[in-house]
């Protein structure tokens, strides 16, 4: 098989397994709908695998078109694939986690009517992230792009009887909306002043002539076109990664079911604005102003969404926002011009948050989709392996040392530090802080879960409550969370699988991959990082290539200490003295109304955005069309000949002598036009 | 000496208070007929004033078929003023007003 | 072999409308109905070779029919299609065709006439972008005033008289002034109607050219419609049945669009030059204002009419930018595909507004809600058209937007960035009407009796699916036959003609 | 001249029809009542064999005969064939009506047939003596007709209007003709046309002669300010009148411009051609705007013929061959429109129901689908939508004004486009009655379910003369050819 075929079985086989799903799954039924959807993506994970071992070992990098989309003014624009060592991890990571996924979710979906809807979609997500990474050319980028921001949109409302999931699931593709407005129009510069091509190598090689280029978009003043074209292209990024201040939808995304929120909302999609500027990397480099606006946003994410994660009390939203808060990180870590860092974090990532999500998914259904911690506590010992890789799990995320989120956290943190650039000093304090503040919400978390007391027992389930769960089934006997004589139990297999194939990697991952991804050359080529002008890199490379000296050193450091706090604190509220958050929270009333209300945000972006339009929209519907255009303009005129008629139907007055007169003055007016004009003649 | 233009005149002022007869007169549909037995004897001074003077016999040859046609309009005329006396018992202007706007 | 083409893919129609007619009262409706079936099918079948048969390396006239017509005026029978027209005359036999088997059952009041209606519209349409006599194009131009009248006027909704009237008005003020300007050209021609003529007159004083564009735009802009001679359309296409809507969305207004492209860029390239930031800025009005208008609808099919006239700013937009004097050539071509594409897919949202209101009987959107819970297969059309109407990519509704967006940003950054808002409004309005109206709880008892959509309407919206996809993932299939005929446009606009 | 020389074959159509109506005038006397079909299949084929005697004799150059008082030249010709059409169309769509309407007497045939007569005369004329004797043939039976019902309150006002307006005008006319005789020394047609270049010609008189005659003209036209009579009598007359006064006199009184503006006063066409702009002008605007506010189908109509007459007039104000032709077209389509409108609503009257409002439409499609499209052929016509002949009317037209010079009048000065764009504004507003008729047939419901019964020869005719304003409008190549060449030979053999 030559590499171009191997590519597409990759691209297609979860096409295919999703176009079966979907179109024939009523005829197929719910068995052979996801057998044929696994096999699809397994067959792309098989591959990819292979991609990566091709590159582990030189492989050649892979540059060509598939076909011709469309050709413009001579310029072909061509759907193609771009395969070097960065393709071929996102396809190891999406195709893996997608795996997990897939498998997960015959568990997980087990009972609802949708499910081959639901594997349908999430191999279509595959095929689109595949797409999406494997892009040589901007157009096709935006494809992926915009593919996977549509199956997160149906999937968001997969349950689209809910309200709240048809809410958040429109909310969550207009911001994107907002974030693609900026990106294509970033991609529109490039087309326009990059050498008139979108392909990747195209535009870079066009680079030197384009680096000192200006742009008045403001008339009269030059800016330069490289920050405007990475600052617009990073606007996309700030929408699919949810960058502040555009990160409002992904934690309503949570309204989707769980194994979506693991696949799209934590591991793959939301990683593709930073797959994006690293792919870009050559472009960003060239922009300091760019990269400042970059870390900037990612600090702002890292630490204030972090700090929205303690107060949250649902199990999905706490995840949720600790991916926000990850995603800022990763984003600083482009700042800091740490492309490979920030890819390694990707992956890391992508497996603990992965595993998390799928454990969160896990206690929800052990709890019969209750999602509430505050009616949990005490699960480990009903639900062993869901305890043990979720603790796994919490730890690569906190940054443990040895585990994989320790070696990409700390990675970036020390990139942060050695960044010479403004924004340096604030995104340090801002990860260092974060971490703390990680570490608090995680374990807070944890312990509200696993330890303590069993509260389900007393739990009150009259709250307005909205269950993972399907709500329709007629014949299903349905309630949320845990009846008086229920207790918890164990997940089924195929949803404790991908738990624990999930938590080897969220482990070891780090230790093994630092190594080549950050300290070695396997991106290099691919990932462009100017270290004289940017040092941030530089300071890591010398740790990273030896991971265990990094982890041993770790101890010493204050991201652990920090982490370490961090736990111990969470440790003491809520285990030791759980009276003292309820203390804390009467304290700092406003603080803590203002972190549960998400700094209200969303509220402005309502007031501002949604109802500004309407307003708008009504005041140039009512006002402009209908009162100005049609009122005064169209039946305006109409009523003005119909006035006219009046007027002209009342001259005939039905007397012959008025008849004879207006013919006597008809002739008068003929003989004095005539006459006057004979004379001055 | 009498010249064409006092002709001329003559026949303009006829006509003209033949063209009065028509708008200024309200009360008698009879009026109107005979404003306009005036006025075609108007224009029959005309011809015959320039026939005279262009020493041309076409004018005055139809002025005779101008005051046949008159006669066969008065006829019609008086026809239709009948039928209208018949069917509104009026021969006032003022009433010949119901088809108008 | 296709030396009389476009004469058949003209009246095959018409002469189908004139049998369908024939047939008489709805006594024999179903004969009436398969008549028009095979009539419109049988146009489409002749459309088809000149999409396949087309030379996309020949930039002139093909399949160029001529005979003279009245000699004493100098007025022919000619016809030919280029690469702007060729797309046009296949797209509206296809949607013919829908339309036929889109009114199948739900029209059962005066079926014969309703089928005649289109059929012969269909013809005429056929005939306005095949002319390439200035007369002869003005007749079907106009000529199609009269069954769209009829369409709107006898099958129309509650409003339908003041609509119709309105609708036809509104265009006949555009076309007599066209015709005089017309007129004058064959005048200024040396007594020729060709349009081909007509691009070739070599000199044509400034304030002329602007006369002579302000007589054209009236005609096109209104067609189009652009902002601010856009109402007439809103009331139209909610007061029409669902094919009418279907016709007048997705071909009507693109002959205003095609007049820009026939007559007034290449007659008078100087005025649009000069002028083409008044239209630039029109069609920014249309793209961002009429995004925001479409917004707070509460009527479905409202809602899609003014997501129509702002997609058709796109069109407008990107047939006036201009760099020095010349056209871009990612905007032109963009706005073409952009009609081509607009035509599948607001023919879609129609056909699926038409689909809920055949059931219902209510196109406001407060009456629905959950409807997916009923009809999961329709929801899935519906969705994935609304999808091609907010520009996803892989759909065709993304070509058209990023061709032009493309376009705009070799021109002018801010023409493009207000342009660019329509990805933001176009997804606003449209995904949240299929928010209220597709998802949900089943809101009422009328949605909760609905029906999933029958073998005909499946067959409506699988085709125009397969179309609105095709069209997304390989736009080159339709782009490859444009592109000389677009570089010789450009070539002429470039021309000056003071 | 001896009566050796009197050439009679150019006026054999008027003789062999001046004798027939003598005979049917005598022989009616002896028919009895309900007899009274053979007067009318008499009259019929009167009309009938006028018009091939009419055809037979056609030439394509004038011949002059009656000592160049009589004219027979091809414009001519084709003009009479037209009136003999229209006049047998008038009277068998009137057939049922004048039965019902107690008008089914000899008289009304016999004066259609003198009407035709004097319309013949008129069309034929040239000199001021024949023009007016035709012209007053033609009005007194006209006001005898209008008349005809004599217990119709509105007829008998109509008439009474009609008559003392058209005499006014008749008046006016002859001072008009008075004057043009007192300068240039004739009331030959020819040899007016050539003494107005003549250098003593007094102009002063001439010019005075002719506002006169333009406004004896345009009176015959139903042109404004002259127009005042058209929407009473229109509205007033019994419905087979109006039908009969829509329809050939339009044509006869076209030709008679064309007479005495084009070949007698064609040297003054700068002077006329401003008076033209006026009245076309006023014509369009007024007729229009009155229009909209009507609800009587028959007074809608009025005014749509005084609007179309000021667009008519925008042929001849062009003062050239196209010019002419154009509106020589017009006036043959309109006449065709004007008579299939008019048809239609005779059709659908019926004994005690006169088929009068707007309304009265209300529903026609559901009722006859047949009806309905034939009268929305002839609206659409009217309105000048292609592909009708109406919209080929007004193009010829439109394209004989714009290819004129700049007009400079003094009061109108500029670029003759102005007058086009004015004239397709106003089309504009007519158009929206226009498309009301339609409406009322096509949107409205029904009022009544009352059959339409109509005569077969009548629905055949008027199927006939509506289809033929859509095949004129697809196939409009022989009748302009017809125009233009007709008044190409006219003209130059004058």
């Amino acid at each position: 098989m030559d590499m171009k075929s191997l590519y597409l079985l990759i691209a297609l086989s979860p096409l295919a397994g999703a176009i079966i799903a979907g179109l024939f799954g009523w005829a197929i039924g719910r068995r052979a709908a996801h057998i044929v959807t696994i096999a699809g993506v397994a067959v792309s994970a098989a591959l990819s695998l292979k991609v990566l071992h091709y590159f582990l070992n030189g492989g050649a990098v892979f540059n060509e078109a598939v076909y011709t989309w469309l050709t413009v003014g001579g310029m072909e624009f061509s759907v193609g694939f771009l395969v070097d060592t960065l393709t071929a991890t996102m396809l190891v990571v999406v195709t893996s986690v997608s795996l997990m996924v897939h498998i997960y979710t015959i568990g997980y979906m087990a009972e609802d009517p949708g499910y081959q809807r639901f594997f349908s979609y999430i191999s279509l997500f595959t095929f689109s992230m595949l797409m999406l990474v494997m892009s040589n050319n901007f157009v096709q980028l935006f494809f992926g792009w915009e593919a996977v921001g549509l199956v997160s949109y149906l999937l968001i409302g997969f349950w689209f009887k809910r309200p709240t999931a048809i809410f958040a699931n429109l909310k969550a593709f207009l911001v994107n909306r907002v974030g693609d407005f900026g990106f294509l129009l970033g991609i529109g510069l490039v087309l326009a002043h990059f050498g008139g091509s979108l392909n990747y190598s195209d535009v870079f090689a066009a680079l030197p002539q384009v680096a000192d280029k200006t742009i008045q978009i403001i008339p009269g003043v030059e800016w330069s076109l490289l920050t405007v074209t990475c600052i617009l292209l990073f606007v996309g990024a700030m929408g699919k990664s949810a960058q502040f201040p555009l990160h409002v939808w992904l934690p309503d995304s949570m309204e989707g079911p769980t194994p979506i929120s693991a696949l799209i909302h934590a591991a793959t999609m939301v990683t593709a604005g930073i797959f994006m500027v690293s792919r870009m990397s050559p472009l960003f480099e060239l922009s300091d102003t760019a990269l400042n606006v970059v870390m900037v946003a990612g600090s702002i994410t890292a630490l204030f969404m972090g700090f929205l994660g303690i107060v949250q009390n649902d199990i999905k939203r706490v995840v949720a926002y600790s991916t926000l808060s990850q995603l800022g990180y990763m984003t600083v870590a482009l700042g800091a011009s740490a492309y490979s860092v920030a890819m390694f974090h990707v992956m890391t990532h992508a497996f603990f948050k992965a595993l998390l999500f799928l454990a969160a998914g896990s206690v929800i259904i052990g709890m019969h989709h209750d999602q509430d911690m505050r009616n949990m506590g005490g699960l480990r010992k009903y639900m062993p392996i869901t305890w043990i890789t979720s603790l796994l799990g919490s730890l690569a995320l906190i940054g443990t040392p040895f585990f994989s989120g320790f070696y990409s956290k700390d990675s970036i943190i020390l990139a942060v530090e050695h960044s010479n650039l403004p924004a340096s000093g604030f995104a340090t304090f801002a990860v260092l802080a974060g971490v703390f503040v990680t570490a608090f919400y995680s374990f807070r978390m944890y312990f509200l879960v696993f330890h303590g007391k069993e509260r389900w027992m007393d739990a009150k389930h009259a709250h307005d409550h909205h269950g993972d769960h399907a709500d329709e089934e007629p014949d299903h006997d349905h309630h949320h969370g845990l009846g008086p004589n229920d207790k918890p139990h164990e997940s089924p297999w195929v949803v404790t699988l991908p738990l624990v194939l999930l938590a080897i990697p969220s482990v070891v991952i780090g230790y093994f991959a630092i190594g080549p991804m950050v300290g070695g050359d396997f991106f290099k080529g691919v990932l462009f990082t100017n270290l004289e002008a940017h040092p941030g890199l530089a300071a890591v490379i010398p740790h990273a290539e030896h991971a265990l000296a990094m982890g041993l050193h770790a101890f010493s450091t204050l991201p652990f200490w920090l982490a370490f706090a961090g736990v111990a604190l969470s440790w003491f509220f809520y285990m030791k003295a759980p009276q003292i958050p309820a203390k804390i929270k009467e304290t700092f009333a406003p603080v803590h109304r203002l972190l549960e209300n998400k700094y209200y945000l969303d509220e402005l972006y309502f007031a501002v955005f949604a109802k500004g339009s309407r307003a708008l929209g009504t005041f140039f519907w009512k006002i402009c069309d209908m009162l100005l255009i049609d009122g005064l303009i169209v039946n305006g005129s109409a009523a003005l000949v119909g006035k006219l008629a009046q007027k002209a139907r009342r001259l005939q007055t039905g007397f012959i002598y008025s008849y004879a007169t207006t013919m006597i003055i008809g002739i008068l007016v003929l003989v004095t036009l005539w006459f006057s004009q004979l004379i001055f003649r | 000496m009498l010249t064409l233009t006092h002709y001329l005149v003559l026949a303009a002022a006829l006509f003209s208070i033949s063209v009065l007869g028509i708008f200024l007169n309200r009360k008698n549909v009879i009026v109107l007929l005979m404003a306009i037995e005036l006025m075609l004897l108007a224009v029959n001074f005309n011809f015959i004033a320039f026939s005279h003077y262009l020493s041309d016999t076409a004018g005055q040859i139809f002025v005779f078929f101008i005051l046949t046609v008159a006669a066969a309009e008065s006829a019609i005329g008086l026809a239709i003023l009948v039928v209208l006396f018949r069917n509104q018992r009026s021969i006032n202007v003022e009433d010949l007003g119901s088809l108008k706007g | 072999m296709f030396s009389n083409l476009l004469s058949l893919v003209i009246w095959v129609p018409i002469i189908a409308g004139v049998l369908v007619l024939a047939t008489g009262d709805d006594r024999r409706a179903p004969l009436a109905r398969w008549i028009a079936l095979a009539g419109s099918a049988l146009g489409f079948a002749a459309s088809l070779p000149l999409f396949t048969a087309f030379d996309t390396l020949n930039g002139g006239m093909q399949f160029v029919e001529f005979a003279p017509w009245i000699s004493a005026l100098n007025i022919n029978y000619h016809l030919g299609v280029d690469g702007l027209s060729m797309l046009f005359v296949v797209l509206n036999s296809f949607i013919t065709m829908l339309v036929v088997i889109a009114g199948w059952q739900v029209i059962e009041q005066r079926v014969a006439q309703y089928m005649a209606a289109f059929l012969v519209m269909s013809g005429l349409i056929n005939g306005a972008f095949a002319a390439l006599d200035a007369i002869l194009f003005y007749v079907f131009f106009e000529a199609m005033l009269i069954p769209m009248y009829l369409i709107i006027g006898v099958w129309g909704g509650p409003r339908r008289v003041y609509a119709s009237i309105k609708f036809f008005l509104y265009t006949l003020l555009g076309s007599l002034l066209m015709l005089v300007a017309l007129i004058w050209l064959y005048f200024a021609a040396g007594k020729s109607f060709s349009i081909e003529a007509f691009q070739d007159i070599a000199q044509i004083p400034l304030t002329v050219q602007i006369l002579l564009f302000i007589a054209f735009f009236m005609s096109f802009a209104v067609k189009v419609p652009m902002w601010p001679v856009h109402t007439w359309l809103p009331d139209a296409h909610v007061e029409a049945p669902t094919g009418g809507s279907m016709v007048l969305a997705a071909i009507t207004l693109k002959i205003g669009a095609y007049g820009f492209l026939r007559f007034v860029l290449p007659i008078v390239p100087d005025a649009a030059r000069e002028l083409a930031p008044i239209v630039v800025a029109l069609s920014l009005v249309a793209v961002v204002y009429i995004g925001l208008v479409a917004l707070v609808q509460t009527d479905m099919k409202k809602l899609v009419a003014y997501s129509s006239i702002s997609h058709m700013g796109f069109v407008t937009l990107g047939l006036f930018l201009f760099t020095g004097s010349e056209l871009n050539v990612w905007a032109v071509e963009g706005a073409i595909v952009q009609m081509v594409s607009h035509g599948f897919v607001s023919a879609a949202m129609f056909f699926c507004i038409g689909v809920m209101y055949d059931r219902v009987h209510s196109r406001n959107i407060a009456d629905y809600g959950g409807v997916a819970n009923r009809m999961p297969i329709f929801a899935a059309f519906m969705v994935l058209f609304a999808m091609a109407n907010s520009g996803l990519p892989a759909t065709s509704g993304f070509v058209g937007e990023f061709m032009v967006i493309m376009g705009a940003l070799q021109v002018n950054f801010w023409v493009a960035a207000l342009a660019s808002l329509t990805l933001i409004f176009g997804a606003a309005y449209t995904l949240w009407m299929v928010k209220r109206t597709i998802f949900g709880e089943v809101a009422n008892h009328h949605v909760d009796e609905l029906t999933d959509v029958n073998k005909r309407e499946f067959l409506v919206l699988a085709v125009l699916a397969i179309a609105v996809l095709g069209m997304g993932l390989y736009p080159q299939m339709f782009v490859d036959k444009m592109h000389l005929a677009v570089n010789d446009l450009i070539a002429h606009v470039a021309q000056s003609k003071l | 001249m001896n009566w050796a020389d009197l050439n009679l074959m150019p006026a054999l159509p008027e003789l062999f029809l001046l004798g027939a109506l003598s005979f049917i005038l005598v022989f009616d006397l002896f028919v009895p009542d309900e007899k009274r079909g053979v007067t009318y299949v008499l009259s019929l084929l009167t009309v009938a064999l006028c018009a091939v005697l009419q055809v037979a004799t056609f030439e394509p150059f004038a011949v002059t005969t009656f000592s160049g008082m009589f004219v027979d030249d091809p414009v001519a010709d084709i003009i009479k064939v037209a009136m003999y059409g229209a006049t047998a169309a008038t009277l068998v769509y009137s057939r049922q009506y004048v039965a019902d309407n107690g008008m089914f007497r000899g008289e009304y045939f016999t004066l259609s047939l003198f009407a035709l007569l004097g319309m013949n005369v008129m069309v034929s004329s040239a000199n001021f003596v024949t023009l007016y004797i035709g012209l007053e043939l033609l009005s007194l039976a006209l006001y005898a007709l209008i008349a005809l019902k004599r217990d119709s309150a509105a007829g008998t006002e109509a008439a009474m209007k009609y008559f003392v307006l058209g005499a006014l005008a008749s008046g006016m006319l002859l001072y008009g003709m008075s004057m043009v005789y007192g300068a240039t020394g004739s009331l030959d047609i020819h040899v007016i046309a050539t003494g107005i270049s003549r250098p003593e010609t007094n102009i002063v008189l001439l010019v005075f002669g002719l506002v006169f005659l333009v406004a004896g003209l345009a009176f015959k036209l139903g042109a404004v300010p002259f127009h005042m009579w058209v929407p009473d009598v229109y509205q007033g007359a019994p419905l087979a009148v109006t039908l009969m006064l829509g329809a050939a006199p339009k044509l006869a009184a076209f030709v008679f411009v064309i007479r005495i503006l084009a070949q007698g006063l064609g040297e003054l066409a700068a002077q006329w051609q401003g008076m033209l702009v006026l009245i076309a002008a006023l014509s369009m605007l007024i007729g229009n705007l009155a229009a909209v506010a009507q609800t009587n189908i028959r007074r809608m109509l009025a005014y749509s013929t005084i609007s179309h007459m000021g667009f008519l007039l925008l042929g001849v104000l062009a003062g050239n061959e196209q010019g002419y032709a154009s509106a020589m077209f017009y006036a043959l389509t309109y006449v065709l429109m004007s008579l299939a409108a008019f048809g239609v609503l005779l059709a659908l009257s019926r004994a005690g129901f006169e088929c009068d409002k707007v309304d009265d439409l209300k529903g026609l499609n559901a009722r006859s689908s047949w009806y309905a499209f034939l009268m929305l052929l002839v609206m659409f016509s009217m309105a000048g939508i292609p592909p009708l002949a109406g919209f080929y009317a007004k193009f010829a037209v439109l394209r004989a004004v714009v290819d004129l010079p700049v007009l400079d009048f003094g009061f109108f000065a500029g670029s003759p486009v102005y007058l086009a764009v004015f004239a397709v504004l106003m089309s504009l507003v007519g158009a929206f009655y226009y498309l009301r008729v339609v409406k009322v047939m096509y949107f409205d419901g029904s009022q009544t379910d009352a059959p339409i019964v109509v005569r077969g020869d009548m629905k055949l005719l008027l199927s006939v003369n509506a289809l033929a304003l859509l095949v004129i409008g697809l196939l409009p190549e022989r009748l302009v050819e017809l125009c233009i060449d007709a008044m190409r030979q006219s003209l130059a053999s004058f």
